[in-house]
């Protein structure tokens, strides 16, 4: 299968998915269209229950399944990745060299962490009235802890970040989620129900009955994931090292 | 499409299309002044279209993006160090353009949104931008190192 | 007009696939394949769009005042951004474990490779 | 008239998206799916799907770029057999 | 016994700091509004003095 017939292949291949999505595009309804009939309805049950951000209620009240899925899948990407990135025989770990970073970008990065984690923690709690979620929120949140790695040096990370609890809080975040479905299941409706808790008032953070409790879970959960990714990859990128003492592995 | 959403365009057009360019093309250094300055041209015209389209909670994109573009920014210092220490590129002027072009911004947006905590999100939003905009390029430029010397982190 | 956004994602989603069958690094795939997935997003919020359509967040907007936007394309969005990143990740970890084993990230050269 | 807003976007992420692609070295390519992360949330933001444009900002302006060049430290080193551990 | 005082007040000026950004940040001011974000700002206070220890020591 040589390259250029592999370039052949490519380009009809190509041009064919090309053609159908083109002939599938003048088919669609037009841009910018008013038939959205899943939209108004998803819109009238975010307002009977009181939830102000629509999409977080699609997200964690009337697609509260689907969510468990995307957050399943997370959680098993962060598992293999941990798995794959492990420490094998003949690597050794190396403490990472210290490094001196100019004081100006230090004193912003102390600044700039809790400032940073706060933001994610807003956005994390305001995920069922602004636009914002435990998703995006998690995500800022891991991202804040990693600027003491920009600030400073990993070892300084590594001091203040001890992995085995970022991954027993993704573990608890996932079993949060799903305790909070079958507490539905317990509470007489059905599962990841959103009967259990009264609405509350409109645009207040205690609005939405169970969908800020899944918000702060869902955060948790991807926050201490990303933790977790991280870590592994600083190790691996930092830290472990090729022992030269040891036999040559086959690869070299 | 009011003057706000007109000047978002500009700015889209003006500040972020040569910054899409700029990032492709070229030696490193330039490529991540270029981004740098993307984040900022993009927080700005985040702050625009949320003036422009009537809806004050869009203000939250440009405050996490304040936050966390100079961070992408100095991680491409950090660890494109050994491509960046040759020739680091200067950035000065770039910054100030930056730093000129956030003041107007939030000077308009604050005038139109009037006294009160949404201004003052405004404000912090501005200098979180301005402070990220001028640490990021001094560490992509250089500015530090020379000051230290540093191993590559 | 009515049809360029849907043009535009297939666009991305034809220069990820080249992007992706013709890389000699296979970092340089993975974020091939990043491209590809934000096709779909463009597609997905592309269907989803009102002209004079504003988003159904309620927290500075009347209930019912102004024509809102098709949530449920934007819930199956957002989540996929986030999934997708740790997916990225878990694929970058397996390309380094390719590096690892091989020693190469070329996929040419991989595919010579026997065991 | 709003269509030149989304017109511009649109081609701002068509381009950014061809970029990252052309672009073959992998560090350089980070930077590029930078921008296009920005692109593309400032087509969400035109879309008005802001927890998108949110969702997109916050992984493609650290995490993702973080993630890659991190692979690439790690593949190059093994690569070119550089000892010292950074 | 001055170390001890010394981290409470650090702790204490990084809670008011965030505490004011919190209610900055946020729309409408009330009482749960002001409980989470005062829980939040003690998460960044603690956040901010660990890293501050962390960075200190080589």
């Amino acid at each position: 299968m040589s390259r250029r017939l592999r370039m052949w292949v490519l380009a009809v291949g190509g041009l064919g998915v090309a053609a159908l999505l083109a002939a599938a595009a003048l088919r669609l309804p037009g841009f910018g269209g008013d038939d959205h009939p899943y939209g108004e309805r998803a819109v009238e049950a975010s307002l009977a229950r009181r939830t102000s951000n629509t999409i977080a209620s699609v997200n964690f009240d009337q697609r509260a399944f689907d969510t468990l899925g995307e957050e399943t899948i997370l959680f098993a990407a962060v598992l293999g990745t941990v798995v794959l990135l492990r420490q094998t025989r003949d690597e050794r770990q190396v403490r990472p060299a210290p490094e001196r970073v100019a004081a100006p970008v230090r004193r912003y990065a102390l600044v700039m962490l809790p400032v940073a984690l706060l933001t994610g923690l807003y956005v994390i709690a305001h995920g069922q009235l602004s636009p914002g979620g435990g998703f995006q929120g998690g995500v800022v949140v891991a991202t804040a802890l990693h600027l003491l790695y920009i600030g400073a040096d990993y070892r300084a990370l590594e001091r203040i970040r001890p992995v085995g609890l970022y991954e027993v809080g993704d573990a608890a975040g996932e079993a949060a989620y799903l305790i909070l479905g079958v507490a539905g299941l317990v509470g007489g409706s059905a599962f990841l129900a959103n009967t259990l808790l009264p609405y509350g008032t409109f645009n207040t953070l205690a609005s939405g009955g169970t969908v800020p409790l899944l918000n702060a879970a869902v955060g948790m959960e991807v926050a201490c994931a990303v933790v977790v990714l991280l870590a592994r990859f600083l190790d691996q990128a930092v830290e472990i090292e090729r022992s030269t003492g040891s036999g040559n592995d086959r690869g070299e | 499409m009011n003057g706000w959403l007109w000047t978002a365009t500009v700015l889209l057009a003006v500040g972020f299309g040569p910054v899409v360019w700029a990032v492709a093309t070229g030696p490193v250094g330039r490529r991540v002044v270029a981004q740098n300055f993307g984040t900022s041209a993009v927080c700005l015209v985040m702050l625009l279209l949320a003036q422009g389209y009537q809806r004050p909670s869009y203000t939250d994109l440009a405050l996490v993006l304040a936050v966390l573009g100079p961070v992408g920014t100095l991680v491409y210092a950090r660890l494109l160090a050994d491509d960046l220490s040759p020739h680091p590129p200067h950035t000065n002027l770039l910054t100030a353009a930056a730093a000129l072009a956030t003041t107007a911004v939030v000077v308009a947006v604050c005038a139109a949104t009037g006294p009160g905590r949404a201004m003052v999100k405004l404000l912090v939003t501005g200098a979180l931008l301005v402070a990220g905009n001028v640490i990021a390029s001094r560490a992509v430029s250089g500015g530090y190192r020379n000051a230290e010397a540093t191993s590559h982190g | 007009m009515s049809v360029l956004p849907y043009l535009v994602a297939g666009w991305i989603f034809l220069a990820g696939c080249y992007g992706i069958a013709t890389s000699r690094h296979l970092v340089h795939a993975v974020g091939c394949l990043a491209v590809c997935q934000s096709s779909t997003y463009v597609l997905l919020l592309a269907v989803g769009y009102r002209d004079g359509g504003t988003a159904p967040v309620h927290s500075d907007l009347a209930p019912g005042s102004r024509p809102v936007v098709d949530p449920v394309v934007q819930a199956l969005a957002l989540t996929d951004v986030v999934v997708g990143a740790t997916v990225t990740a878990l694929l970058l970890a397996l390309v380094m474990q390719v590096a690892k084993r091989h020693g190469t990230v070329d996929p040419d050269e991989l595919s010579e490779l026997r065991g | 008239m709003a269509d030149v807003l989304t017109v511009l976007a649109l081609l701002l992420v068509a381009v950014a998206a061809t970029a990252a692609v052309a672009v073959r070295d992998p560090a350089r390519q980070a930077l590029v799916l930078a921008v296009l992360g920005l692109a593309l949330a400032v087509l969400f933001t035109v879309l008005q799907a802001p927890d998108v444009a949110l969702s997109q900002l916050a992984v493609g302006s650290a995490l993702t770029p973080l993630l890659i060049l991190l692979s690439v430290r790690k593949v190059r080193r093994r690569g070119q057999r550089e000892d010292g551990g950074r | 016994m001055g170390r001890a005082a010394a981290v409470t007040a650090e702790l204490l000026a990084w809670w008011l700091l965030l505490m004011a950004a919190w209610l900055v940040f946020i729309s409408t001011v009330d009482a749960l509004e002001g409980f989470v974000g005062a829980g939040c700002a003690l998460l960044g206070a603690l956040a901010a003095c660990g890293a501050r220890r962390a960075m200190g020591e080589r």
